[in-house]
């Protein structure tokens, strides 16, 4: 039961990261009808830019601050060198572009910093595990809950109690309206995708720690994120919420109940083996039923 | 009198709390044009969507030839006879016009899946294609990119499809608007005679055409159909003078 | 002054006689140099190419042509084909990954090239699939796990949980484990392969009640699992091949790989002239630690080199005799190859260790296997 | 002749004229450049269908071509090894005829096809692309987990399939029977866009609402569609697998739906012979770049994105002057 708790958990903070990056995704899509699969790409710009200020100053708070400023920035020319010219384009023409970015960004990256992966590792302060009653579990996933709750509290409030939140949801309702607003689109455009950027590349900031920091590393987690962005309905921040600690949670508790539950009715190795199999396809199979069930997503406009 | 060949009854449809269609009832006689007028908003294109199938009533009925058609899709609908002409002409900008009407000769035989034979050498396709487009008037253009057509000239094309369909049921979304006035003249003589071919169910905000055109018009303000009649009992109604025709008139 | 001139005469006649027998070399290699796995390739080749360096004139006579296999299998087939028919390549070499060499070496070898692999050892090319023109210069993909199943039985491991990713590759390393491990199994798990999250299986691993941990990860999947396990405070000791804890992860790990145990046949430490020359060229020329793969590297150049001074490439068989004779000083040690011309060789037990001047590294601190065969040697019909 | 015309039959023509041209001089690797090229021309001339005359963006259609592989790799490692294919519910045997091969290549990927499609076209647009990526994903996890056919080690088919009593191992032999296809192929897709269906597919894309109201439900010609483009891959899929002769989950990876995508916009979108130019440039390309550095991918990822920003419709759209959609 301990277990099965902490699993959950475990499915949870695996949300939590992938809500961060299918936040800026979504909202990327949602205003200006983008589909960026250069996303990956600035997950990983977060987490190089992280380890290079972690090994430059050992702060793991500016390591942040520079993982952010990094991918906003990054995210901000990106979008106005290229992806300005591409709103009018159809999707096929933005699909080609931002692989044409990935290639871009990750041999760029590697050119930089070489081939071989950084070195960040968890802050002194959220190192080790927290003990609750039997439960250990540690500090620094936790901190990622905690992040990851806060951003979308902090997205909450962005979009539903400021200006700039009427700016973005005009622009998911309606692109004419907010020209007759007299906003200026362009700039509300490169501050949302430098917003989603940076959203990116605090996920990549948050995992570089706990996980590999290299060039490609954005690339399973960018397809992840699209599967989330899918199953929450394109567009919709609470789906991608929704959408995430679904797919998290799914995922988390596939590999660990897959493999037991095939255990009651055939030997191990195969249970084993066909439970891994399954489990590695499993979000994708969650996807599959959901869009039986609803077309445009949990959340998605109809 | 005969059967109506198209019958809606009790129609009703809302958009949150907004009720765009209120218990709507109408029918279509064979031969008659039957116009539906009534102000911005009030529901004539949402009441059109519903009787082709594009989106569904929440409650109410419709019969097509006697026969419920509520449970069939917009194809369905289409393939049955019911042939809608848009507000905004709809057509493939990147084939020619004939092309665009030859598609509608083969949806109708029902020969869409057929891979092998093009079509540019399918002279039987292409002649009906062509018929259609004279009967339009298109007959010179017949080789243009439909995008490079004039408006009029895609409202023209908009109907050679519809007639290629060669449907029961013409239901038609303001084929007046944009027009010239020349063109509005042609326009109005051309539906004129076509109302012998199959009843059409006219939307139109043109008063002049419809006076001139309509054998019934029904008033619908609010979702809501507030008086049926010919064009002189709608002249002289009260309440649609001063629900709708008031301010015009005035 | 005559008996220096002669005596310099003398000098440049046997080097004349040297580099005729030497007829120059072609060698092919494929190996990663981009995406993900490119550092292992980088390593490979910058060993290799040391060795060459080192060997001056005699290097000289090595022509190298280098070609990225982006970690394609399909790849590395075209490669090998525009090598073999265009560059007309004597030699292959280079390939990391065991699922590009399935998919290069049988064909290359039937065309009658040699291949030496720097790397990769997949078992069908150990056994069965063993052939006169393939030559392994690294190891049997098993090797080093089972060489740390051996060793946990020193070290005491009776209650052991095992991890690997399911594909080939982890299956042959989990089986290899449990060839020589005794203990029990508190529990053996397979991940997705390129998994980079692993709390749901570190928590497995912890209500195991498992006394010890191996796993096989490669890439960054093992220095994810390093940290994460690390991070999760489980207080078990980890395990692992050497390339699990090799020197292209330590530095992207740091402290939470120190005091793991890995087993590899090489280690920086490695105590014998060839390997303290090696190491320090190493560092002097590149500006890092070497890693196993470069010291596999550094080896098979060494082979080839070895191989020219005793014949000539135009004599196929003799060419054969002199590469099997492995007569050149390996980093390792001792080192030859058994019939099916896969090494035989030491294994060590290494442990991850912080020197004096902060860089992490391996230090031996056991011996797993003396001159160990391969499980695949007998399957082999060669002699 | 319209100036696209002839850049076609130069293209084609050219593409035979290089093969001959080395095999003359004795550069089989050229050649086995050159049928690289026509095996993925002919993958992106497929896709073309689904993506150029369909707009139908997939993003997934690697999984395509590596079922046609893995067909190919299934039935020839079968043989090879004197294993029966399946025994039940009756005993299958492999088999190294390249016919046989190609048929159950294009039937699989068609059956595989269907559902993917019938799911996918459910939606349109963006969820359309990322659907069928997740599907293409699914697929090729499940290739690399699922041991029996070599998982992430791929199988290898140790001698090319037959094809009669022609010598395939020889390079030029199997750079004709590649591009005798691809002719097969263009031909194929060239008449099925001039067919009625065509006109229906055309109409699917430009404007669905008025199809649903000529009575043709946009949904089964798109299906339609999307399933024929996916068997024409899976046909490419079985020739590259014999190509390589072997075959891996990479051929299920989605850089290699992304790379599809590449050719067929490189040429020019809903062009016939568009995605053959643009795998030729391609071949072209990552050769030259690959010979000057190391980090080849990034002045290819230049390269793209300055095809896409300043030469739309492609290469041949910048030869003729004109966009095919625009």
């Amino acid at each position: 039961m301990t277990l099965f708790l902490e699993q959950v958990l475990n499915g949870l903070q695996f949300g939590t990261m992938l809500f961060l990056m299918a936040a800026g995704l979504t909202l990327v899509f949602g205003v200006m009808g983008l589909i960026n699969l250069a996303h990956g790409s600035l997950y990983m710009v977060g987490a190089f830019a992280a380890a290079a200020a972690a090994a430059a100053t050992g702060n793991f708070l500016l390591a942040i601050v520079a993982a952010l400023a990094a991918a906003a920035l990054a995210g901000a020319i990106v979008e106005i060198v290229v992806l300005r010219r591409l709103y009018r384009r159809d999707h096929l023409d933005q699909v080609l572009a931002t692989f044409a970015l990935i290639l871009i960004f990750s041999e760029g990256v590697r050119w930089i910093f070489g081939s071989f992966p950084l070195y960040l590792d968890v802050p002194r302060a959220l190192a080790g595990a927290v003990h609750v009653g039997p439960l250990s579990y540690p500090l620094y996933r936790l901190a990622i809950i905690v992040v990851g709750i806060a951003v979308a509290v902090g997205l909450w409030l962005l979009i539903n109690r400021t200006r700039l939140g009427v700016q973005i949801r005009a622009g998911e309702a309606d692109r004419e309206m907010i020209a007759a607003l007299g906003i200026d689109i362009a700039r509300l455009y490169t501050v949302v995708f430098a917003l989603g950027a940076a959203l990116a590349g605090l996920a990549g900031a948050l995992i570089g720690p706990i996980q590999s920091v290299q060039v490609g590393m954005g690339e399973p987690v960018l397809i992840m994120a699209f599967v989330v962005v899918v199953i929450g309905g394109i567009g919709s921040i609470r789906g991608a919420l929704v959408g995430a600690i679904l797919v998290g949670v799914t995922d988390t508790l596939g590999r660990f109940l897959l493999p037991i539950v095939l255990g009651g009715f055939m030997d191990q190795a195969s249970a084993m083996s066909v439970g891994s199999a399954l489990a590695s396809m499993s979000i994708y199979i969650l996807m599959a039923v959901i869009l039986v069930w609803r077309p445009t997503g949990l959340m998605g406009a109809h | 009198m005969p059967k109506p060949i198209l019958r809606i009854n009790g129609l009703e449809k809302s958009f949150g709390a907004l009720k765009a269609t209120n218990g709507v009832t109408l029918d279509l006689y064979p031969g008659e044009i039957h116009a539906l007028i009534g102000p911005n908003g009030a529901g004539k294109s949402t009441l059109i969507k519903q009787i082709v199938g594009e989106i569904r009533p929440d409650a109410g009925s419709i019969d097509f030839e006697g026969q419920p058609i509520d449970r069939l899709d917009a194809a369905d609908r289409a393939r049955i006879g019911l042939a809608r002409t848009f507000q905004v002409s709809q057509i493939a900008p990147e084939l020619s016009a004939v092309r665009n009407v030859m598609l509608a000769v083969e949806a109708r035989e029902g020969r869409v899946f057929r891979f092998f034979r093009p079509v540019s050498r399918d002279l039987d396709l292409i002649a009906a294609a062509m018929a259609f487009l004279h009967d339009a008037g298109l007959g010179e253009r017949a080789a243009i990119h439909a995008a490079d057509l004039s408006h009029g000239e895609r409202r023209q094309l908009e109907f050679a499809m519809a007639l290629a369909l060669k449907p029961k049921v013409f239901l038609m979304d303001e084929p007046m608007a944009g027009l010239s006035p020349d063109g509005s003249k042609r326009m109005t003589a051309f539906l004129s005679e076509l109302r012998h071919t199959a009843p059409i169910l006219l939307v139109e905000h043109d008063m002049e055409a419809v006076f001139a055109l309509a054998d019934r018009i029904s008033v619908l303000v609010y979702g809501q159909v507030i008086a049926t009649g010919t064009v002189a009992d709608i002249r002289a109604n009260p309440e649609v003078r001063t629900a709708y025709l008031g301010d015009e008139a005035a | 002054m005559t008996a220096r001139t002669t005596f310099a005469a003398a000098l440049s006649a046997a080097l004349l006689a040297s580099t005729a027998i030497a007829a120059p070399v072609k060698v092919g290699m494929i190996t990663t140099l981009s995406g993900g796995g490119a550092g292992l390739g980088i390593d490979v080749r910058d060993g290799f190419m040391l060795a060459l360096k080192q060997a001056g004139d005699a290097g000289a006579e090595v022509t190298l042509i280098t070609e990225d296999d982006q970690q394609k299998p399909e790849v590395g087939v075209q490669l090998a084909d525009k090598m073999i028919q265009s560059d007309n390549v004597d030699i292959l070499t280079g390939i990391i990954f065991s699922n590009i060499a399935l998919a290069v070496v049988p064909a290359a070898v039937k065309q009658g090239k040699f291949y030496l692999s720097p790397n990769a050892g997949p078992s069908q090319l150990a056994g069965k699939g063993c052939d006169p023109n393939y030559f392994n210069v690294a190891y049997q993909n098993d090797n080093q796990h089972e060489a740390a199943g051996e060793y946990a039985n020193t070290l005491g491991y009776k209650n052991i949980f095992i991890l690997a990713p399911n594909y080939p590759a982890g299956k042959d390393s989990l089986n290899g484990f449990k060839r020589f491990y005794k203990g029990e199994l508190a529990g053996e798990l397979y991940t997705k392969l390129g998994q980079t999250d692993f709390a749901a299986e570190i928590a497995q691993i912890k209500a195991s009640g498992a006394d010890s941990v191996f796993f096989f990860l490669p890439g960054g999947m093992g220095i994810s699992f390093i940290k994460q396990f690390a991070n999760a405070d489980a207080g078990l000791p980890m395990m692992g091949p050497g390339f699990s804890f090799d020197q292209d992860v330590l530095g992207a790990v740091g402290d939470a790989a120190l005091g793991a145990i890995n087993t590899a046949q090489w280690s920086p430490d490695l105590d014998n002239e060839a390997n303290k020359g090696f190491v320090a060229a190493f560092e002097a020329e590149y500006g890092r630690l070497p890693s196993v793969y470069a010291s596999q590297g550094y080896d098979t150049a060494q082979l080839i080199l070895s191989a020219q001074a005793a014949a000539d490439i135009a004599d196929h068989d003799a060419y054969h005799a002199a590469l099997k004779a492995a007569d050149f000083p390996s980093v390792r040690g001792s080192f030859k190859f058994g019939n099916n011309q896969h090494p035989i060789q030491n294994f060590y037990a290494r442990e991850v260790v912080k020197r004096d001047d902060g860089v992490i590294t391996n230090r031996i601190v056991g011996t797993a296997f003396e001159n160990h065969v391969d499980a695949y040697a007998a399957e082999c019909p060669m002699q | 002749m319209s100036r696209e015309t002839i850049l076609n039959v130069a293209i084609l023509a050219g593409l035979l004229a290089v093969a001959l041209g080395a095999w003359a001089s004795g550069e089989p690797f050229v050649v086995q450049l050159a049928t690289r090229a026509a095996i993925l021309g002919m993958a992106g001339v497929g896709l073309n269908l689904a993506l150029g005359y369909g707009g139908l963006v997939s993003f997934g259609h690697a999984a395509f071509f590596g079922i046609g592989g893995y067909a190919a790799g299934i039935l020839a490692s079968a043989a090879q090894n004197y294993e029966p294919l399946m025994t039940w519910p009756v005993e299958l045997p492999g088999t190294t005829s390249m016919p046989i091969i190609w048929l159950t290549a294009v039937i699989a990927a068609g059956l595989i096809a269907l559902p993917i499609g019938a799911l996918s076209l459910r939606t349109g647009g963006v969820h359309f692309i990322m659907i069928t990526l997740a599907f293409a994903q699914m697929i090729y996890y499940f290739a690399i987990s699922w041991p029996a056919y070599g998982g992430e080690d791929g199988l290898s088919i140790y001698v090319r399939n037959s094809l009669g009593t022609l010598d395939t191992m020889s390079p030029l032999t199997f750079f004709l029977i590649a591009f005798a296809l691809l002719l097969l192929v263009l031909g194929l897709v060239l008449v099925a866009t001039r067919s009625r269906f065509g006109l229906a597919l055309a109409m699917a894309r430009q404007n669905p609402l008025r199809l649903t109201s000529m009575g043709v439900r946009p949904f089964n010609v798109r299906l339609t569609a999307f399933v024929l483009s996916a068997m024409a891959v899976a046909l490419a899929g079985a020739l590259y697998a014999d190509l390589n002769r072997f075959v891996s989950p990479t051929m299920l990876s989605w850089h290699l739906s992304g790379e599809l995508i590449v050719f067929v916009i490189l040429g020019g979108v809903g062009r016939p012979c568009g995605p053959l130019i643009g795998a030729c440039i391609y071949v072209l390309l990552e050769q030259w770049l690959g010979g000057l550095t190391d980090y080849w991918q990034f002045p290819l990822g230049v390269i793209l994105l300055l095809v896409v920003l300043f030469a739309r419709g492609g290469v041949i759209g910048l030869v003729t002057g004109r966009n095919a959609n625009a």
